[in-house]
C-alpha cells in the first residue's frame, strides 16, 4: 500500500499499463500540453495534471495532443480501438460528451453487437465530472446516466484513490468501451493504494459501510456524503448499509438487493437531475425485484430538474448534501 | 493499362458481382422478401473496385449505408453478406447487422454505417493504429458527397493531417445526397477544393473509369504507405437505382438515369475498353458473367433456405464480457 | 372532425402553423427534397413526406433543405430562435442526436436559465424514432429517456393521430425547445382529427382506458401493445387504465400516480433498453410517492439491455408485445 | 482613421474597461474571492472594440469562454457583469451563469459560450433570423485559434454560404488553444485558408491594432449587410494572462509575454496612434483611464456588498413555463 491522491492513482495506473502493454495509447486536449508551444511540450500532463510525465516516458507516438475536437477524438480513439489499440481518450469535461455521443452511442457501442459479435473496440474514454467547484452549466454535469443508458458501454465511477487505479487499470484491460467518469472534486483525496498491479472487477460493489436500518446506494463523491450523512445517525441507533456500485454497468444489482432485503429501506444519492437517471434506475431495480421487504417508500436524493447553477449558494442548493440526506434517512426510516 | 490478365479478370469479376449482387436485391426487395432499408451501389462499381484491388487483407476500409459496393471489392464473403441481409443466423453478422452494417473484421473491412460521415473517423483511427503498427498499412474510408458536409469528417481529416497518418478520403460524388443536389449543399467549388483548404493533398478524377481510378488510387496508396501523410479523392459518379429502394427518384432528370446507364455505366466503359484493347475478349467476360451469376443465384437460393436466428441471440454478442 | 393518418395530421398542423405566424420556419435534410437536383424542388417533402407541399405554399426562405449537418441543423435552429424565430427542424433518424446532442444538451436547453431568465429559445427538434421496420441498430432507437433527462427540454410523444396534430402545434407555439418525436410505424395511422386550431396541453395525460386491476404507463406505439394485452385479459375480468403521459417531460405525474393509487399496481412499458428509462423513472415516480397504495411490485417491460438486431425474429424478440405485457400484467395482478 | 473625435474617445474608453476590467478580476481571483473557472481577455481587447464599434444593437453576436471582452464591446452593463462574476442575485444573469455564461439580449448579445465552438452554429442561426427580418442586419460568432478544429463550426460556415447569410466568423489567433499551439492543431496553412475553402471569402489581419481591425470590419460587415453572404477574418493576436486564472504558463517562450506586453499592447499601441496622429491627447486618454479606473473600482464594490442569490431561485428559470 502507499498514500497517494486519487489523481496519482490514476497517473501511476496510466504510467503502469502503458509500461505493461504498447497498444495503450493516450490521447486528447492538452494530455502532453504545451505540443507546438514555444515552450515545448510536456506544460502540463492534462489539464487536471493526469497525464503528467507519459509523454517524457512514452513519447509523441503513444502521447498525442488532440485538437479541439471530440467527435474526432472519440472515434479516431473507437477505429483505433477497432484496429487493435487500446486507446485511453480523454475528453476534458463530460459535459461535452454531447459532442461525441455519436461516436460513443451509435459506433463504439454497437460495433460488436452489429457485427455479429465478431469485432472487439476496447477502447477507454477518461473524462471528468461533478458539481462543486462553480464552474457553471456547462462543466459541472454528471452524464453517466446517459451512457449507463446504452448497450454496448461500461460505466466506471471511481469513489476512492484505490478504486480510481483498480478500476483503471481493468477498463483499460477490458475488452469492451469504458466511460471512465473521475470526479473533479476528488483529485486531491488521498488513500491507500495497492502496489503494483491492481484489479477492481467490474460489476462488484464496494460495501462502504454496514448496518440495519437503510441501504444507501451512491457514486463518486456522493459515497462520502452518504458517510456523512450515516455517520451523523449513528449516535441515535441509526446504522445505514452504504453501498457504492463502482461501475453503473455491469451494475451489482445482487449487492444491492441483498442489502435491501436486509435492511429494507432503500435511498439512491446522486448529483444528477431526478429525471431518467441513475438513481430511478436502482429505485426501479428494487420496487420490481425486492418489492416484499420494502418497509418504506424508496427515496432519491438528488439535484433538482435544472441546470448547474454558477453561484456559490446556488451550486450548494442544486446539490445533495450530508444535511439532505441524513433528513431523507430519518423520513425513511421513521415511515410507517 | 499495365495490369496482368488474372488482375484484369479480378477486377471484372468484382464490379460485375457487386453488380449483380445489386441487381438480385433490387428484384428481390420490390417483391417484399427482405426487409430493412437498403442503398443499392449499382453504377459506382468501378470505384469500389478500383480501390479495393490496391489494397491488402492488412489495410482498412470503413464504408457507408451504401455499402455492399465497398463490402465485396474488399473481400467480403459474398455469400454471408447475401444471408447478412436475409437476416440469418449464419450471416455474414449473424443477421444482427442487415445491409447497413455489414462487416468483417478478417478482412479489414471495418464496417458499413448507418450514420452518414460515420466512417471516416473511425478509418482516421484504425490508420492511427497502422501507422503505430509500422508495417506501411493504410486506413481508407469511403463517402458520399453528402458526408462531406459532416463536421466529425473535417475534424478527423484535421486529426489525420497534423499526426500525419496513412488515412485515404475517397469522396463518392454520385450528385446526390438523398433527393438533394451536391451543388446546392456544398458550398465550396467541389469537395476537392475544400479537402485541400486542410492541407491535404487531394485528386479529382473519373469515377467511371476503372482504369483510372485504379490508377490515380495505386499511386496514392503508395505514397501513403510511404508515410506521405494523408491524402484525398473526389470521384465523379452515378447511381443507377434510387437512393433507397423504393424511391421514385422524380428529382433526377428526365433522362439522367437513362443517359448514364448508356454511357456511365463503368461495367460497360470496362468491357468495352478491355476489349478493344485485345487484353480481355468477350468470351472472356460472358464467361465471368455466367460465373457470377451462378454465384448470386445459388447464394441467394442458399440464403432463402437458410434458417433465422433464434430469439435467445438478441441478447449475445453485446459484450465481450458483461 | 376529419379522418386522417398520424402523418396527415402533422402535415396539416405544420401548414396551419406556418400559415398562422411567419416566424415559424422549416429545416431539415430533404424537407423540400430535391433542391439542387436536376429535377427541382419539392421531391420529397420529408423522407417520410411530412413536410410536403410547404415548399410550394411557404417558399425557398422558410422551408430550408440542409446539409447532412446534423450539429449545424440543431444549432442553426437554436440560433435563429434564440433571435426571435420559432424554427421547425428535423432530424431524420433521432437515432442521430448523438450528433447533435451538444447544441441541444448545452445550448438549447440552458440557454434561459444561464442567461437568468432572459432568453427564450422557441424551437421544435422534430424527430423520427422506434423499432419495427428491420432498420436495424443506427435507425431504430428510441433515444427519448436521454432528452428527457435534461433539465430545459420539453419532450412530447404523440401515439395517436389527433395527439399528432395537438402536441405539434403546442410545441411549435411553446417558447421552450421542444424534442418531438414521432414513431415510424406510425405514420399510417388513421384517426379523428379536429379540424383548424387545435392545441393538446403539456403535461397533461390521456387516460386511454379505465380498469381497476393494473395501472399501464406507455408511449408512442406501445400504448396500442398495451391496449391490445389489455383487451385480451378483459374476458378474465382483469382490467386496466392504460395512461399515455403524452410529454415525457413534464410529465403528469398526477395522472399516473392517482391511477396506481388506485389500482395498486403499476407497468410501465417502454421499447428502449432498460437502464435510466423512462420506465425506471415512472417506476421510480410511484415507488416514492405512492409506496403504501402498492400491492405488487412495480414491474417494466422494456427491450432488452442490447442494441436493436436487423433480422425480424430478433427485432420481434427485442421488442415489448402485448403477448409479453399480458404475461406481466398476470403476474402483477397474481402477485401474493 | 477616419473616425469622429467621440468615435475615438467611446473606442479607447471601451477597450480600457475591458483592460481595467479583466486586470481588476486577476487580481481579485488570486485572493480567492471569485469562484469557478475564468478566461481573461486582456490583450486581445482591439478585436473586440473594432469589431463592435460596426455593430448595432439589434446586430447579434456569439462569443466564447473569453468573452468579457465580447461583452463589454456589445454594450453589456459593466457593472451588471461584475455582480455576475461575484455570483450575485442581480448579476446580469442573476448569479446562474457566471464568467463562462454572460448574455445580454437586449444588446444582441447571445452570451459567452463554455463550448469551444459553441458559437458559430447559433450565430449562423441568428443569421438566418436577421435575413428573414430583412433588416440589413447581421450575426457575427467569436472564435479562438483551437475553436477553428471544431465540427460545428465548418457546418454552420457551409450553411451559411449555401444560405447566402449575413454570418460573419471571426477567429482570434491568439496562437494557442489551453496550451498547445495553434501550428501544431491546424493542419492547414492557416485558419483563414482552410475557411476559404468553403467558398467564404476571407480575410486576415493585425489583431494589434485597433484601426486595422476597425477598417477591416468596416468594409466586411458593410458588406455583409447588403446580402452578399457570410465572410470571415483571421486576427493575429495574444493573451496577456494565462489560458484560465492560475495558469502558470510554462508553454510559452521565456519572454513571450514580456515581448507583447512591450510590443503589441493594443491598448499602447492606440494612445500613441492617436497621441502621434494629434487626434486626442495624452490628457483626453488619461481622464478616460480616470474614469474608466472608477468605474470599475466602483461596480466591484457594489458587487462586492450585493446580495447572493437565495436558494430557491435554483429552480426557477428553467422553463418559460413547465
Ligand atoms: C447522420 C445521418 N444523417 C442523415 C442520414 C440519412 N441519410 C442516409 S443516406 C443520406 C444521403 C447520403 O448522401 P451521400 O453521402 O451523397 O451518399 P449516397 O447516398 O449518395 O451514396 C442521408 C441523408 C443518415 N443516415 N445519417
Ligand atoms: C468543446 C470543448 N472542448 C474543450 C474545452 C476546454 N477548453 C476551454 S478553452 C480551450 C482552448 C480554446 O482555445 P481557443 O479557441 O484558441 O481560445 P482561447 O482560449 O485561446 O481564447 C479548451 C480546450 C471546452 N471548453 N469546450
Ligand atoms: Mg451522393
Ligand atoms: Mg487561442
Amino acid at each position: 500500500m502507499a498514500k497517494m491522491s486519487y489523481r496519482e492513482a490514476l497517473t501511476e495506473t496510466l504510467h503502469q499499463e502503458m509500461a505493461n502493454d504498447e497498444n495503450v495509447i493516450v490521447m486528447g486536449e492538452d494530455v502532453v500540453g504545451g505540443t507546438g508551444s514555444a515552450g515545448g511540450p510536456e506544460a502540463i500532463g492534462g489539464v487536471f495534471g493526469v497525464t503528467g510525465g507519459l509523454f517524457g516516458k512514452f513519447g509523441a507516438e503513444r502521447v498525442i495532443d488532440m485538437p479541439i475536437s471530440e467527435a474526432g477524438i472519440a472515434g479516431t480513439a473507437a477505429g483505433a480501438a477497432l484496429a487493435g489499440k487500446r486507446p485511453v481518450a480523454e475528453i476534458m469535461f463530460s459535459d461535452f460528451i454531447g459532442l461525441c455521443m455519436d461516436q460513443l452511442m451509435n459506433q463504439a457501442a454497437k460495433f460488436r453487437y452489429m457485427f455479429g459479435g465478431k469485432a472487439t473496440c476496447p477502447m477507454v474514454l477518461r473524462t471528468t465530472y461533478g458539481a462543486g467547484m462553480q464552474a457553471a452549466s456547462q462543466h459541472s454535469q454528471s452524464p453517466h446516466p446517459m451512457v449507463t443508458a446504452i448497450p454496448g458501454l461500461k460505466v466506471a465511477m471511481p469513489s476512492t484513490a484505490a478504486d480510481a487505479k483498480g478500476l483503471l487499470t481493468t477498463a483499460i484491460r477490458d475488452d469492451d468501451p469504458v466511460i471512465f467518469f473521475e470526479h473533479k472534486t476528488l483529485y486531491g483525496l488521498q488513500g491507500d493504494v495497492p502496489e503494483g498491479d491492481y484489479l477492481v472487477p467490474f460489476g462488484k460493489a464496494r460495501i462502504v459501510s454496514e448496518g440495519n436500518d437503510c441501504t444507501l446506494v451512491a457514486t463518486g463523491r456522493m459515497v462520502s456524503f452518504c458517510e456523512d450523512a450515516a455517520n451523523a445517525l449513528s449516535a441515535d441507533g441509526i446504522t445505514c448499509d452504504i453501498i457504492d456500485p463502482r461501475t453503473t454497468s455491469p451494475l451489482d444489482e445482487d449487492a444491492i438487493l441483498d442489502s435491501v432485503e436486509k435492511t429494507g429501506r432503500l435511498i439512491v444519492v446522486d448529483e444528477t437531475p431526478p429525471r431518467c437517471s441513475f438513481a430511478a434506475d436502482v429505485a426501479a431495480l428494487a420496487a420490481s425485484e425486492v418489492f416484499s421487504s420494502l418497509k418504506a417508500p424508496i427515496k432519491t436524493v438528488t439535484g433538482p430538474h435544472s441546470p448547474v447553477p454558477f453561484a456559490k449558494e446556488l451550486e450548494t442548493a442544486f446539490l445533495p448534501s450530508p444535511v439532505k440526506i441524513k433528513t431523507v434517512i430519518e423520513q425513511t426510516v421513521n415511515f410507517s | 493499362m499495365q495490369l496482368a490478365r488474372e488482375e484484369l479478370e479480378q477486377a471484372y469479376r468484382q464490379m460485375k458481382t457487386i453488380r449483380e449482387f445489386e441487381d438480385h436485391l433490387h428484384r428481390e426487395i420490390a417483391k417484399g422478401t427482405i426487409g430493412g432499408f437498403t442503398h443499392l451501389y449499382g453504377g459506382q462499381e468501378a470505384i469500389a473496385v478500383g480501390v479495393c484491388e490496391n489494397l491488402r487483407d492488412t489495410d482498412y476500409i470503413t464504408s457507408t449505408h451504401r455499402g455492399h459496393g465497398h463490402c465485396i471489392a474488399k473481400g467480403c464473403d459474398v455469400n454471408g453478406m447475401m444471408k447478412e441481409l436475409y437476416g440469418r443466423a449464419d450471416g455474414l453478422c449473424k443477421g444482427k447487422g442487415g445491409s447497413m452494417h455489414v462487416a468483417d473484421m478478417d478482412v479489414g473491412m471495418l464496417g458499413a454505417n448507418g450514420i452518414v460521415g460515420g466512417g471516416p473517423p473511425l478509418a482516421t483511427g484504425a490508420a492511427l493504429a497502422a501507422k503505430l503498427d509500422g508495417k506501411g498499412g493504410v486506413a481508407l474510408s469511403f463517402g458520399g458527397d453528402g458526408s462531406c458536409n459532416q463536421g466529425p469528417v473535417f475534424e478527423s481529416m484535421n486529426i489525420a493531417a497534423i499526426l500525419n497518418l496513412p488515412s485515404i478520403y475517397v469522396y463518392e460524388n454520385n450528385r446526390y445526397s438523398e433527393h438533394t443536389g451536391a451543388s446546392y449543399v456544398i458550398a465550396s467549388e467541389s469537395i476537392a477544393s475544400r479537402v485541400e483548404g486542410f492541407g491535404i493533398h487531394t485528386v479529382k478524377a473519373n469515377g467511371f473509369d476503372f482504369f483510372e481510378v485504379h490508377e490515380v488510387m495505386k499511386e496514392l496508396i503508395a505514397k501513403c504507405r510511404e508515410g506521405n501523410g494523408p491524402c484525398a479523392v473526389e470521384f465523379e459518379t452515378t447511381r443507377f437505382y434510387g437512393h433507397f429502394e423504393g424511391d421514385p427518384q422524380n428529382y433526377r432528370g428526365p433522362d439522367e438515369v437513362k443517359n448514364d446507364r448508356e454511357n456511365n455505366d463503368c461495367v460497360k466503359i470496362f468491357r468495352s475498353k478491355v476489349t478493344e484493347a485485345g487484353l480481355l475478349s468477350d468470351e472472356d467476360l460472358d464467361k465471368i458473367d455466367n460465373e457470377v451469376i451462378n454465384l448470386i443465384e445459388t447464394s441467394a437460393e442458399e440464403a432463402a433456405a437458410a434458417p433465422a436466428p433464434s430469439p435467445e441471440e438478441v441478447t449475445t454478442d453485446v459484450y465481450v464480457s458483461y
